[in-house]
């Protein structure tokens, strides 16, 4: 019995004697794991962690939350109130960001607006989050005809022009932060409902909710041990979408003259007053707000995207 | 205590109503039962409805007709408290080893969960305890109980779905299709787990599976479905040396043996064509529309659920009686 | 006997999120013209990757072939540029995939599916198309041909899908035919009938076959050949009856002793432990930990491979005679 | 397949008739009325006025007579524009409306589907991240900030296209690219990770198989399977498209629809508001409902009928 | 990262290059046109060849609302109407009313009765002469109430007007009647001494009976328009475009110089100016931001506008029923900075509430008599508002919100006020921005505290703006009610001496602002930039822009 070849380097004669004796049989190293423990939101965040791009979202995001909180702060200029004598002065060391038509300074007003803009964002999302997960949470996992009744609900929201809803309310309640929010939100959970439904539909068919139901759980243990959490992943991806749009859309509504009311100003309402800014060169006043209302939108989908694919289950292996 | 009926269950239908008038039939009147202490095997291609009966018994689906009696009590009729002491007492086993496991649980919050649930230990070291045993019990450690699912092989996974089912202690285990996502290796690791802790613990089993040469290993009787039917059912030993239904014997046919010699002098038979929908089964025996020995009366008659010898029931018109006496028991040829 | 392929020292990595996976760690084999060669092995072993490898269906990236060669017919696959591979796909070699109800695609009729490879690769007519289409459908026994042409993948069962899926791979008359668990999703009766119809097609074609499984019973069945395969290395290889029948390695001789047998009943004997991942492979026989016969070589040094006879050759360290030895010693005691 | 239809239309009805509702009630508890002119402060003009436009009427039968003139597409006349009716105004709008979004969709769908199909075809190439950088910032600046810098730049200092108003196709291009930026970077995107998984399929790996030609394999395989979430986005894109057109429709002057829905809600002029917002909102129930029926026809495996989510 | 760092650079890019172009642009273009823009070239040289055509294209922002003259009662709709009929009388270069299709008239020696001669060749745009009767039919059509024209209460001078627009009389008793086909006869109720000015209103201008009959819409569309004036209706592309073409059947064709006008319809600032700037567009407005470059340019006109934008209290609800407090606000106001630094394009701040313009019976102008009637003066207001709040028992005002109809210039001078306030009273106002219909009602309501207001005249007598504030006035909207004044104003309407007539509204004035009713801000003016080569059209402080005399080379 002549070995064919050797696939290693090591010349079989040239293999110790010594090595040819029996060798235990080890219980541990048979069912050895080798890959680090982890749980999922671990896992998730180291995967996010490689995504570069998405962690430039993640950072900026934080940049730009803290900035709103303190930002303000670190002006010694009211955002409200400026000289009129001074305006539209170019960015400098006095005015960072330069001022704007009234004499105010942009970089205080900026972080004004941030909190306001991030504010709408994030309520917007929040709320949509909330009224989402209850009603398609319970869309999806009573089922029957509980689901057939709520989805066709969602089913005529989902027809109505949510601009034109928002525009109509708006003008009836009249713009302001609260009424912005309260008319992004009247038909905007209804995308949200519709991804919780899904996710609860396909996970509560899963054999470990069987499992918890074979043993006795009650329904609220198996809601909020077994679905919730396994929902999160493409809840959280929406939620970090929802923040950018809403913060568009009240863009939107502050250029049709819907904005929040003066002299509060969110970006949008910066932006869409100083458009002029394109042709006179007062660039400042429109840069800013309006770079950073681009600079959410890509921190924020760049994060989605990121974190997508860190809490999508297809690739973990 | 070998002939003690543990489960039994009588003329068992489940229907699903898939609306628009469609009627899906995916048990449809079952009888068989179950000793204490043995190993009742289901098989059947799928789609046949055997998961569903697993189902069932442990009322994952409310019953449509029929009945689920265990320990002699109807299992539909439970009250809450009732239903929960039962669920103590009847466990599952699951046969996807990756979706049967709450990904965002550790193996300790798994292996626990049913022990919270039905509040069996006070304080947490003392259910830790239990949990690392229940480890070892399947073959593994104890510092597995921190990780997450997706860290284990399928194997392992299946042997942490045990270990759950093993946490109440249970009488009877419904391990539904254990092994057949499982490597070839490791599915005679899980069986023999299974033999072991039966002999230990004196578990009953019902075992779902469609791989028959496994399901003759361990088990003392078998079930053979069709399309949401029992068509035969005996000791395992006897269903292959001696198999009465047409579909039996095609079923045993065509499982390869493992041994060319074997393979190469075997005969074979084929079945013509495919499953047919269990939303509109055909009329009379099921079977019929793949059966080599159709005959005009499996289109009109239903077969009846017959003990042809003891302990052997079969459901098919060739073993009717009534027409071998009527002489009509000419096979026909499937056109099919 | 001619060889139709060989394949000499094949290496496949996979960069994944986790690093990188080295799914197939030199594989050596051939296959002989008119022949069945059933590749078996666990879930991971690196079975699908090789034929993947050898019609060039490696995605890259994440998968690199990183050294080894393919020689088909003469030319070394691993080298041809991909225009040059593509007149060879579905063409020289076809492919049979797992899953049938996947393989085909959802939204084209099985008619344009069937006739698309024939179309890219002879010049023919669209009558001659369709003919040689229903003579396929027809030769794979679908019935009322004529009219399943223009129907959509998702109107056939997973049984008829599959005829249709060898059909296609039929259709241009291969060489040499790769199937990859081409029953592992069907139902027994109907995997009968598609063995049944496998060798209906070799008696009729003369087509080479890679039959990927790990069905020991399926193997048994039809195969010539049998490669055994564990964590991206062929441990064993040999005719049909040596390895069932005089398995050397302790991996096959496990693997046939942990598969139930519908006619005898007996213990199982399982083989303990878990594979190991190939994200960092042992330098030594993978197969050490669970292997009942371990030496101390074998942890540290991967296994000469050993010929047993023509055919039959084995890649482990108990054939040393040293090895031989020892053994010799523990049948005594 | 009928049955469905005619359940989809049921729902259509209804969404259409609680938005016909909703804008009545908003319309009857919004302040301000119509006729306010600072001059007029004659009473029995102000009757006059009311009685014309059915004002004067209790809010139940202006609500039967306004359903009335919603089931016979008949609005009336404007309030602002006395001698032009609703009708009037709406078939003047709606058409250069629906070129705008025609074309926007068109330049979207073309360009989106491009660009994604291409990165996803070079993952994590060069062309990868710059389709995706081009697509990011598609959907970060807002419409109206693009549009003015585009007039700006393309318009005012190179001269390459008129500055505003609908005339010739040239006209045309700024506002088709200044709507059209956003929804293409969201096509390009969905484009690129359907076509993304459309290629790990196995009836792709099938198709390379047979030895077809990439392009082959791109086109007829992948392109069709993997447009098959476009589509389903496609109505909520016009959606998007038609709204986002009111300021686009005013930076640019065209006179569509967006413009008089806007311009009515702030006159007060009730029967342009009702009669844009429903025929606005009946239009895009009817697109939606289109492209789910398209959806149906285009993938073969769908039978419409068949339960959601089962 | 790669894709962060390109998609900043491509931001940075668009932006700077835009701003940057932008800027460079906007700021040579006015200094290398003026040279270029040599007046002499219109009359020497003919036309070229090339452009036989002279086109005139102008914006007038959005559609007008009709081309009815009763019902269109807006600038929108009067621009072009003025240029498309013709009334009685027409203003001229100076302003004044001159004539128009009346050759000329007589005055009764009361004031009251109006005889007007029509000329013989004023033609409708289809040949039809122009008869007195269309008149009378015109303007008894407005006063129907049926018509329910928001323009029927400038034709209450005429006597039995006012009792048929409210249903009471009956066309009959209207004092319009056509003597013949050209003498028109007008009886008012009292003296009017700006009668004729009123006549230039479009309200007033004529209606072919003929085809207004035939057709009751015959306004609505191009094709079935008749006028009267210099030019007629072509295209009317609703909402898009309008073409006059000129009319050669108006009686002073010769003088009419334009070929054809265009308006456009464009209601966005920015993009008519980048119109402009593409050379799409003859004449635009100058967007605020653009202001300070472009003012002193040899191509803009500015000219005064004849109105006022001024603040109204609300005397009935706190703070604001005391008087000191309101004084209080009044002189925290710096208008100039307002005027210079807010509103820009060279408006004047108002430091009296009638702007400059209106010349007396002694040839002085109003405003030179009268002074400033309101200052800035923040320690006066400081002290103002410390007494105003020790009279009221105030330790601190009432929350005050000042309300202005949403547009950005209101809201750039609201925010601007909510400075001043701060700055000088301490106090913050809270600031609402309501469309205009909301704000209308609420301010006709009593329902807003401080309010934005504008007003623009609509006759050329400062009587038009004193009169608002009398007690039952549609215009007052302030709660203010004061016998003295209301016979101040009476005295103002009906004395027949000139001179004593303007000391009542010289005093009336004076009264307002002591009173501080409403606070003035700045007087309206006209900006507007013309191309090289555009001249001749006719601004009138008071009154609707004329086409006739303009030209363009």
């Amino acid at each position: 019995m002549l070995p064919e070849k050797n696939p290693r380097d090591v010349a079989i004669e040239e293999i110790p004697d010594e090595w040819f004796t029996w060798r235990e049989q080890n219980k541990e190293e048979q069912e050895r794991l080798s890959r680090p423990s982890l749980s999922y939101w671990n896992d998730a965040w180291r995967r996010l962690r490689k995504n570069y791009l998405a962690m430039t979202g993640l950072v900026f995001i934080i940049i730009l939350v803290l900035m709103a909180i303190f930002g303000p702060i670190l002006s010694p200029y009211d955002a409200n109130i400026g000289v009129l004598s001074k305006q539209y002065q170019p960015p400098s060391a006095e005015h960072w960001f330069g001022t704007d038509s009234a004499g105010r300074d942009v970089f205080t007003r900026t972080w004004q607006g941030a909190r306001i803009s991030l504010f709408v964002g994030f309520m917007a999302a929040l709320i949509d989050v909330t009224i989402g997960i209850i009603w398609g949470g319970i869309s999806g996992y009573k089922g029957g005809r509980t689901d057939n009744v709520m989805m066709r609900i969602i089913e005529v929201l989902y027809g109505i022009p949510y601009l034109l809803v928002v525009i109509l309310l708006l003008v009836v309640l009249g713009p302001s932060l609260l009424t912005i929010i309260i008319a992004l939100t009247v038909t905007g959970w209804v995308g949200m409902a519709r991804i919780v439904r899904g996710q609860v539909m396909q996970i509560k068919n899963y054999e470990y909710i069987l499992a918890s139901k074979s043993f006795g759980t009650k329904t609220s243990r198996i809601i909020r041990k077994g679905l919730l959490p396994n929902t999160m992943g493409p809840i959280i991806v929406q939620m970090t979408l929802t923040v950018p749009s809403a913060i568009f859309a009240e863009a939107f509504l502050s250029f049709i003259g819907l904005g929040i009311s003066s002299p509060n100003a969110s970006w949008g309402v910066m932006a869409s007053d100083s458009l002029g800014a394109i042709l006179s060169g007062n660039w400042w006043t429109l840069f800013f707000p309006a770079f950073f209302i681009s600079l959410t939108m890509f921190a924020f989908n760049v994060l989605g995207d990121g974190l997508q694919d860190a809490l999508d289950p297809k690739l973990r292996k | 205590m070998k002939n003690e009926k543990i489960l039994e269950i009588k003329n068992l239908k489940k229907h699903f109503d898939l609306g628009k008038n469609q009627l899906l039939k995916a048990v449809d009147g079952v009888s068989f039962h179950v000793n204490r202490g043995e190993t009742f095997g289901l098989v059947g291609e799928s789609g046949c409805g055997k998961s569903t009966i697993g189902r069932t018994i442990i009322r994952l689906y409310s019953k449509t007709a029929g009945e689920v009696l265990f320990k002699g009590e109807e299992v539909h009729e439970l009250s809450e408290k009732e239903l929960f002491n039962f669920r103590k007492k009847v466990q599952m086993i699951f046969q996807d080893p990756y979706s049967s496991l709450n990904p965002r649980s550790t193996v300790r919050e798994i292996i626990s969960e049913p022990m919270e649930v039905h509040e069996l230990y006070s304080n947490k070291k003392e259910q830790n305890e239990r949990v690392y045993e229940l480890l070892e019990e399947v073959g593994l450690n104890r510092d597995h109980a921190n990780r997450y699912p997706h860290e284990f092989s399928g194997g392992q996974r299946q042997r942490i779905g045990i270990a759950r089912a093993l946490a109440l202690e249970p009488d009877f285990i419904i391990a539904d299709e254990p092994i057949s996502a499982l490597d070839v290796s490791v599915q005679a690791q899980v069986v023999n787990l299974l033999t072991r802790l039966q002999e230990e613990k004196g578990l009953t089993y019902l075992f779902i599976a469609h791989d028959l040469s496994m399901v003759k290993q361990i088990s003392d009787r078998i079930g053979v479905m069709y399309l949401g039917n029992l068509v035969e059912l005996t000791d395992s030993d006897r269903l292959y040396e001696n198999p009465l239904h047409p579909y039996t014997q095609a079923l045993l046919s065509a499982i390869p043996i493992p041994d060319p010699d074997v393979e190469e002098s075997r005969e074979r038979i084929i079945l013509k064509g495919e499953l047919p929908s269990p939303i509109n089964p055909p009329s009379g025996c099921v079977f019929r529309t793949r059966c080599p020995f159709a005959m005009d009366i499996c289109k009109q008659e239903k077969p009846k659920w017959r003990e042809i010898e003891d302990n052997h029931f079969v459901a098919c018109h060739l073993y009717n009686e009534q027409l071998e006496k009527d002489d009509a028991r000419e096979p026909v040829i499937n056109i099919r | 006997m001619e060889k139709i392929l060989e394949v000499k020292d094949l290496h496949v990595n996979f960069k994944t999120y986790g690093g990188t996976v080295q799914a197939v760690r030199g594989v050596d084999f051939h296959l002989n013209k008119g022949e069945t060669l059933a590749i078996v092995g666990e879930s991971g072993c690196g079975k699908s990757v090789t034929v993947n490898a050898i019609m060039g269906l490696i995605p890259n990236p994440p998968g690199k072939i990183t050294r080894g060669k393919i020689i088909f017919k003469g030319r070394d696959l691993t080298r041809l540029k991909e225009k040059k591979m593509r007149a060879i796909r579905g063409v020289d070699i076809s492919m049979i995939f797992q899953d049938p109800m996947t393989a085909l695609n959802p939204t084209l009729t099985i008619g344009t599916q069937l006739m698309e490879g024939l179309k890219q690769h002879r010049n023919v007519s669209d009558g001659e198309a369709k003919k040689r289409a229903l003579e396929m459908l027809e030769l794979v026994g679908i019935p009322n041909p004529e009219e399943r042409l223009k129907q959509y993948p998702h109107q056939f069962s997973g049984g008829m899908s599959q005829r249709i899926v060898i059909a296609i791979a039929l259709i241009c008359e291969p060489e040499l035919l790769i199937a990859d668990e081409p029953t592992t999703a069907l139902d027994v009766t109907i995997q009968a009938q598609i063995l049944e119809l496998f060798e209906r097609i070799q008696e009729a074609t003369g087509v080479s076959i890679i039959l990927i499984t790990h069905d020991l019973g399926v193997v048994a069945k039809i195969a010539d050949r049998v490669a055994v395969m564990y964590a991206g290395k062929i441990i064993e290889i040999g005719s049909k009856r040596e390895i069932f029948y005089n398995s050397q390695h302790p991996y096959t001789k496990g693997l046939l002793q942990s598969v139930p047998r519908l006619d005898v009943k007996e213990n199982l004997q399982p083989i303990e432990g878990t594979p190991p991942d190939l994200f960092s492979p042992p330098t030594g026989c993978p197969f050490t930990p669970r292997c009942p016969f371990a030496m101390e070589v074998c942890n540290k040094v991967y296994p000469a491979s050993f010929k047993y006879s023509n055919t039959h050759s084995v890649d482990c360290w108990l054939q040393d005679e040293r090895a031989q030895k020892l053994l010799a010693k523990a049948v005594k005691n | 397949m009928l049955k469905y239809i005619l359940k989809k239309l049921l729902i259509m009805l209804l969404t259409l008739w609680i938005i016909v509702t909703l804008t009545f009630v908003l319309m009857v508890t919004v302040p301000g009325s119509p006729f306010n002119s600072e001059s007029s402060s004659n009473e029995i003009v102000q009757q006059n006025l009311e009685r014309h436009y059915n004002l004067d009427k209790p809010l139940p039968v202006q609500y039967l007579l306004y359903l009335k003139s919603v089931v016979t597409l008949d609005f009336g006349p404007s309030i602002k524009q006395s001698n032009q009716s609703v009708n009037d105004l709406l078939g003047r709008g709606f058409p250069i409306s629906a070129e705008l979004g025609f074309f926007t969709v068109l330049v979207a769908v073309i360009s989106g589907v491009t660009i994604g199909t291409l990165a996803a075809l070079r993952h994590n190439g060069i062309i990868d991240y710059f389709a995706m950088t081009v697509a990011v910032l598609g959907i970060s600046i807002p419409n109206f900030i693009l549009a003015t810098l585009l007039i700006q730049q393309l318009a005012v200092n190179w001269s390459i296209f008129p500055v505003a108003t609908w005339q010739s196709p040239k006209h045309m291009v700024l506002p088709v690219l200044a709507l059209a930026t956003g929804p293409m970077a969201i096509i390009a995107r969905l484009t690129r990770s359907t076509m993304l998984e459309v290629l790990t399929q196995d009836y792709i790996k099938m198709a390379r198989a047979k030895g077809l030609s990439p392009w082959k394999i791109i086109v007829k395989h992948a392109l069709r399977n993997a447009l098959m979430p476009v589509v389903t986005i496609l109505g909520t894109l016009l959606v998007g498209v038609m709204t986002g057109s009111f300021v686009i429709e005013q930076i640019f002057a065209i006179p569509g629809m967006g413009k008089y829905f806007v311009e009515s809600i702030n006159h007060r002029d009730y029967p342009v508001i009702m009669g844009t917002t429903v025929f606005y909102s009946a239009f895009l129930i009817i697109m939606l409902f289109l492209v789910d029926i398209a959806y149906g026809l285009l993938d073969p495996r769908i039978k419409v009928n068949k339960k959601e989510g089962d | 990262m790669k894709r962060l760092l390109l998609f900043l650079l491509a931001v940075l890019t668009v932006f700077f290059l835009a701003a940057c172009t932008a800027n460079e642009d906007a700021g040579s273009d006015p200094e290398e046109q003026d040279q270029a823009e040599a007046s002499e070239e219109t009359e020497d040289e003919p036309a070229e060849p090339d452009s036989d055509e002279k086109v005139l294209r102008l914006n007038i922002g959005t559609e007008p609302t009709s081309f009815d003259p009763s019902i269109g009662f807006n600038a929108v709709s009067w621009d072009p109407l003025n240029n498309l009929m013709e009334g009685l009388t027409r203003l001229d270069h100076e302003h004044q009313p001159g004539p128009g299709v009346a050759e000329e008239w007589d005055i009764s020696e009361d004031g009251l009765t109006y005889t007007f001669y029509l000329r013989e060749d004023a033609k409708w745009s289809n040949g039809d002469p122009v008869l007195a009767s269309d008149f009378e039919f015109a303007w008894k059509y407005m006063l129907d109430p049926e018509t329910a024209s928001p323009a029927a209460f400038l034709a209450y001078y005429i006597e039995g007007a006012e009792e048929y627009n409210s249903g009471e009389g009956s066309p009959d008793d209207v004092q319009v009647t056509a003597l013949d086909d050209t003498t028109l006869e007008v009886v008012l109720t009292q003296p009017t001494g700006f009668f004729l000015d009123l006549l230039t209103n479009p309200a007033f201008f004529p209606i072919n009976q003929k085809v207004a009959e035939e057709n009751p819409d015959w306004h609505a569309e191009a094709d079935t328009f008749v006028g009267n004036g210099p030019f007629k209706l072509e295209t009317w592309n609703h909402d898009e475009e309008l073409v006059f073409v000129k009319n050669e059947h108006y009686w002073d064709a010769d003088v009419v110089k334009l070929d054809k006008v265009h308006f456009a319809m464009v209601n966005d600032t920015n993009t008519q100016y980048q119109m402009f700037e593409a050379g799409e567009l003859d004449t635009a407005s100058i967007p605020p931001e653009m202001s300070d470059e472009l003012i002193d340019g040899d191509n803009v006109f500015i000219g005064p506008a004849g109105g006022l934008e001024f603040f109204r209290f609300n005397v009935e609800m706190e703070p604001f029923h005391n008087k000191k407090i309101r004084q209080a606000f009044s002189y925290a106001i710096n208008r100039d900075d307002i005027a210079q630094y807010v509103v820009k394009n060279a408006v004047e701040p108002a430091y009296g509430f009638i702007n400059p313009g209106y010349t007396s019976p002694t040839g002085e102008d109003f405003r030179d008599v009268n002074g400033e009637v309101v200052e800035f003066n923040p320690e006066r207001a400081r002290e103002l508002l410390e007494e105003g709040m020790a009279e009221e028992g105030y330790d601190e005002l009432p929350p005050i919100t000042l309300s202005y109809n949403t547009s950005d210039l209101n809201k750039a001078v609201a925010e601007a006020l909510h400075g001043m306030f701060i700055e000088h009273l301490d106090v913050e106002v809270t600031l609402e921005n309501l469309e205009w219909n909301v704000f209308l009602e609420a301010q006709q309501g009593l329902e807003l505290q401080f309010s934005r207001s504008s007003f623009i005249n609509d006759y050329n007598d400062p009587i038009n703006f004193l009169e608002s504030f009398i007690s039952d006035s549609y215009m007052n909207r302030t709660g203010f009610s004061s016998a003295e004044y209301d016979e101040l104003i009476q005295k103002g309407k009906t004395e027949v001496d000139e001179e004593a007539r303007w000391e009542y509204m010289y005093e009336a004035e004076k009264m307002l602002a002591e009173e501080m009713i409403a606070t003035p801000i700045r007087y309206y003016n006209t900006v507007v930039l013309e191309a090289d080569g555009v001249e001749g059209i006719l601004r009138h402080p008071v009154g609707y822009f004329d086409l006739k005399y303009a030209d363009k080379n």
